[in-house]
């Protein structure tokens, strides 16, 4: 007989799981998961501590808190920072002073560690949120962080 | 067991202490290290696995070693039934040559370190059943994680 | 039906009678070509629309209006593409395989009474011819995967041939046990048979028992999960197909819809009253046929993908076993006491 | 590839390439079948696909920056190996961590665990063609994933612990999210045995296939699930307790079949240990600094430390060798991958090739792991 109830026990589990999808079939308007993402994009909100790339906020006089100390290029395991420098003349206080002259990133190597953000003694770099990072050709990965003519906030030391 | 007591009692299997060399430490590391001879690794580990007072029955890391001058081998043993923890060191001046008696007929999952090791340090295991590359492909040049391993187009050196 | 008595009787007035009626047929054929190749796309998107809801998806929905065109524009891109095929392949084998599967699916499709006068071939061995030529299309299979020169195709298409050639028993005995009730191969005299009452009706409970055989059997012949052994995408790649692409890789496609669609027809046809509609409600109205055919028929489509999506895969031999340990023995008791039945009068008729 | 083998052969036997890219073996793993008809004969890992050396690339880096190479090894339990490193390297410099720390990333650690499991339920369920489990799986995993987004910032690569501590403080919703997690996720597992652990066919194709005893599990050093199922009592949390685990109490997952099954059941079993395990330290959270201070330039002591820590797949090991520099002269890191995929010929040989796969995937492979 247990040839007989082998198959009951097994029909009935097979309809248990059949139920399961059943149940997620007739729910399907409201339970889908999907996220129809081009559509979304204006809702779409990335968490604030999303490790988009690399910034260097500049505040409306065009002044950023790099100092160029270069923590942040010994910092990163992959060399995906450098920092080309120079010694300039202080307008302020008349003194030479190592500035940055480009900050350079390579979005196309950086693993999004944040090692660079965690390294930053003066919070002159932060993540950003977008992540739409494709491009066409690999050379628009690499990004010079500070805008042209951008200097340091003054009075700011590491 | 304790370190002391594992370390009286695997004394005490040799016969003639000169014949056989074998150094107790426990500087620098967190188990009782055991350097051995190549010459008697084979013997010294069926005697520490099929011991039932030691019975390392656990092999739960094997790394090839390079030291700068010697190659070796370090076992990291555990017994699962007493719950104790014994490492043991082999080396070999051998750079050219570096020959060593496989354990995998003791534990089975020596077959696929050892045949780590082979790849990456070149060290040959006698009587290993399918010594062959397992990770590189079987025409490259070198041993990678020796010290003295050169490869100016994929190495980048900080 | 009078825009068909139409044209059949201006074709017969334009030309000698025979060359009409090979015109006719080939004008019969095209129509149906057409109808159960577009039939066959939408089947497909059914079954992407169906799969997506059983798992928390939306499925395709951006192609015209909730997703509408989006198994034609597929079927475009498939006509589009290169055809692609490995050096060493059979190549008069590999070519002809394709066909092999999609024209014996297409085959079927003329038998099935969709209405009372909606019916291209009515044979007086239709069961008989639709066990028979569905078994054709496993030859097509053993072909594609032999000659694809592939070993994940070779093993995929051995597979396909031990699994149809079991199963196919399981088809035919349980259809023969509903046969035994009409006393009649031709559809549409069981089609008659069933006015009164469906056959799953009037043979109760060893009818029932039938149904579930042949649903599972059907599900093995059609190769469709849980029973996709000969495609088995985590352990083949894609089976028989694997060195398929383009038009070619499409036959393949929508041969498994088209045979899905037959499988439910038969059963539609065996069990369920073919055009019949429930308790007679619109039995004046003879174009609603066609209706009640479709609904009975996407019902029985959807309980194949609700396995399709719900179990997972057999093994090989857990294959064979269920069909000759379970199914067969099963089938042959069945068939003793449907004979039984109808011999002591048991069946229930309105 | 081998000219040897071919000459060995019986007239049945034949030769078949499962991967690099096979859906089966998830990733580039190449297995070499033998194969007689449908009955596996031999199988021979190729591997190194996806090999980058992170053993010579960490003797180049410094230990905050090894950190997040660990990430890219078993991507499933990321977290756990970040903290395996740092558990190692604050043992050596015998630093104080503090309590809030040791929470959090236990905390994190169970989540990770959980993740990785709904994902192998997943794939496992599409493994044997099932291919829905595959949806509700990732559901469920999605949550933990946005849990560890908000607070980590990353969602697979998360780098979230340095040495001495943690990156940041977790993110003022994680308690909440967590909570919400739990709530959600005990409705959910239930289902998971509804639609198919207990289903016919999903059994009769797992049990008995794929046996391993308790005694080759040692030998080949299994560990993890894998080991557990054979009734190899080999849990680091319980045997070599690590942060806040010997605060809490939770049941080792012991199964002595040793097939197939049996590993199923004991991941299946493990996600709620795993939930029990959150829900006693999800509250308890102690109130404190998230970091001890490190020096920016870490040097170990000269010698040799080990660290054990059990992650998703078993047990992780991290030898550091160090010469008292900033770099360690050498690392190793014993993955449970590399261990459990060298038993898969011992226990794969007389199979079907559906068993292979059903046995793979019970095994959980990650192939960075075992590649590294």
């Amino acid at each position: 007989m247990s040839y007989f109830s082998d198959i009951y026990n097994g029909v009935k589990t097979l309809l248990t799981g059949m139920s399961v999808t059943g149940k997620y079939f007739l729910h399907s308007r409201k339970g889908a998961i999907t996220q129809q993402y081009p559509d979304n994009r204006a809702t779409l909100q990335m968490f604030e501590r999303f490790r988009g790339e690399v910034v260097m906020p500049h505040d409306e006089k065009n002044e950023h808190r790099c100092t160029g100390c270069q923590k942040c290029e010994l910092a990163c395991p992959n060399g995906s920072i450098e920092i080309i420098w120079d010694r300039q003349i202080d307008p302020e206080t008349g003194k030479k002073k190592k500035m940055i002259d480009k900050h350079i990133y390579h979005l196309g190597m950086c693993t999004m560690c944040s090692l660079c953000i965690e390294a930053c003694p003066t919070d002159a770099i932060k993540w950003a949120q977008n992540f739409e990072n494709s491009v066409y050709d690999r050379t628009y990965l690499t990004r010079v962080l500070n805008k042209p003519g951008s200097k340091v906030v003054p009075g700011l030391e590491d | 067991m304790t370190n002391e007591a594992l370390q009286n009692l695997i004394s005490s299997w040799i016969p003639d202490p000169i014949a056989i060399e074998l150094e107790f430490t426990e500087e620098k590391s967190q188990f009782l290290n055991i350097t051995v001879q190549p010459e008697q690794l084979h013997q010294l580990m069926t005697q520490l696995k099929s011991n039932p007072d030691t019975n390392f029955d656990y092999l739960f890391c094997l790394t090839g070693m390079d030291w700068g001058k010697e190659l070796g081998v370090v076992y990291h043993l555990e017994s699962t039934t007493h719950r104790h923890q014994i490492v043991v060191k082999v080396k070999t001046e051998d750079r050219e040559n570096p020959t060593l008696d496989t354990v995998c007929k003791i534990w089975y999952t020596a077959e696929f370190h050892e045949r780590e090791v082979f790849d990456f340090f070149g060290i040959k295991f006698n009587n290993h059943p399918n010594l062959k590359r397992l990770f590189l492909t079987e025409e490259w040049d070198g041993f990678p994680l020796r010290k003295d391993y050169v490869d100016e187009i994929n190495m980048v050196i900080k | 039906m009078n825009i068909t008595k139409n044209i059949h009787e201006w074709l017969f007035s334009l030309m000698p009678e025979t060359t009409a009626s090979i015109v006719e047929m080939v004008l019969i054929a095209i129509v149906y070509l057409g109808i159960f190749a577009v039939a066959g796309l939408y089947l497909v998107l059914l079954e992407r629309r169906v799969a997506a809801w059983f798992q928390l998806r939306l499925g395709p929905n951006r192609v015209g209006y909730q997703g509408l065109l989006q198994t034609m524009a597929d079927a475009l891109k498939l006509v589009s593409k290169e055809l692609t095929g490995t050096i060493k392949a059979d190549k008069f084998l590999y070519n002809l395989a394709p066909y092999f599967v999609i024209v014996t699916a297409l085959m079927a499709m003329s038998l099935f009474p969709f209405s009372k006068e909606f019916q291209a071939f009515d044979i007086n061995i239709g069961i008989f011819f639709l066990i028979a030529i569905s078994s054709i299309g496993v030859i097509g299979i053993l072909l594609a995967g032999w000659s694809s020169n592939n070993k994940f195709a070779l093993i995929g298409a051995m597979r396909s041939g031990v699994q149809t050639i079991s199963y196919e028993l399981s088809v035919g005995l349980s259809l023969l046990t509903m046969v035994l009730m009409t006393g009649s191969l031709q559809l549409s005299q069981i089609v008659e048979v069933q006015k009164h009452g469906w056959l799953i009706v009037q043979g109760h409970i060893p009818a029932v028992i039938a149904f579930c055989i042949y649903m599972i059997a059907g599900t093995a012949e059609t190769n469709r999960a849980p029973f996709d052994l000969v495609e088995a995408e985590s352990e083949l790649g894609a089976g028989f197909h694997t060195e398929y692409s383009g038009m070619k890789f499409a036959y393949f496609f929508l041969a498994e819809f088209i045979n899905m669609f037959i499988i439910a027809s038969i059963a539609t046809t065996v069990f369920f009253g073919a055009y019949l509609s429930p308790f007679g409600i619109t039995e004046n109205i003879p174009l609603l046929g066609v209706f009640w055919f479709l609904i009975k028929t996407l019902a029985i489509i959807f309980l194949m993908m609700w396995f399709r999506w719900t179990f997972p895969r057999l093994r090989i031999d857990q294959l064979l076993v269920l069909e000759w340990k379970y199914l067969l023995p099963l089938n042959l008791m069945n068939l003793i006491i449907m004979a039984l039945m109808v011999l002591l009068g048991l069946t229930i008729q309105f | 590839m081998d000219t040897t083998i071919t000459n060995n052969f019986k007239s049945e036997e034949y030769q078949i390439n499962m991967g690099p890219q096979h859906p089966a073996t998830h990733g580039v793993l190449r297995l070499l079948l033998t194969i007689d008809g449908e009955i596996i004969k031999r199988v021979e890992p190729d591997l190194g696909y996806i090999h980058r050396s992170i053993e010579k690339m960490c003797e180049r880096d410094s230990y905050q920056q090894i950190v997040h190479l660990t990430d890219r090894m078993d991507y499933l339990s990321s977290h756990i190996n970040n903290e395996a490193v740092c558990l190692t390297v604050e043992n050596a410099l015998q630093l104080e961590i503090p309590e809030r720390v040791k929470v959090i990333r236990t905390i994190i650690a169970e989540l990770t665990r959980i993740a990785s499991h709904t994902l192998w339920w997943g794939v496992m369920g599409m493994d044997v063609g099932a291919l829905t489990t595959y949806f509700y799986g990732f559901r469920d995993r999605e949550m933990i994933n946005d849990i560890f987004e908000e607070t980590c910032g990353a969602r697979l690569t998360m780098n979230y612990n340095i040495p001495g501590g943690l990156m940041f403080d977790i993110h003022p919703n994680f308690v909440k999210r967590t909570k919400e997690f739990i709530a959600h996720f005990k409705t959910k597992l239930p289902e998971y045995d509804l639609l198919l652990s207990n289903n016919i066919i999903f059994r009769k194709r797992m049990e008995g296939i794929g046996i391993l005893t308790k005694e080759d599990a040692i030998s080949f050093g299994a560990s993890g699930p894998v080991g557990r199922a054979s009734g190899y009592s080999c849990d680091v949390r319980k045997h070599h307790s690590y942060s806040a685990y010997d605060k809490v109490t939770f049941n080792e997952i012991l199964k002595t079949e040793g097939d197939t099954y049996a590993r199923y059941q004991v991941r299946i079993l493990e996600m709620w240990e795993s939930l029990s395990i959150i829900e006693q330290l999800i509250d308890n959270i102690p109130e404190g600094e998230f970091f001890a201070k490190t020096n920016t330039v870490i040097k170990l002591p000269e010698g040799e430390y080990y660290q054990k820590v059990e992650t998703a797949r078993g047990e992780l090991g991290v030898y550091i060798v160090s010469t008292g520099t900033k770099n360690p002269y050498r690392m190793k890191f014993r993955s449970p991958g590399f261990s459990n995929l060298s038993l898969l010929n011992h226990i794969a040989v007389g199979g079907k090739i559906g068993d292979l796969v059903a046995t793979m995937a019970t095994l959980d492979l990650v192939i960075p792991d075992i590649d590294r």
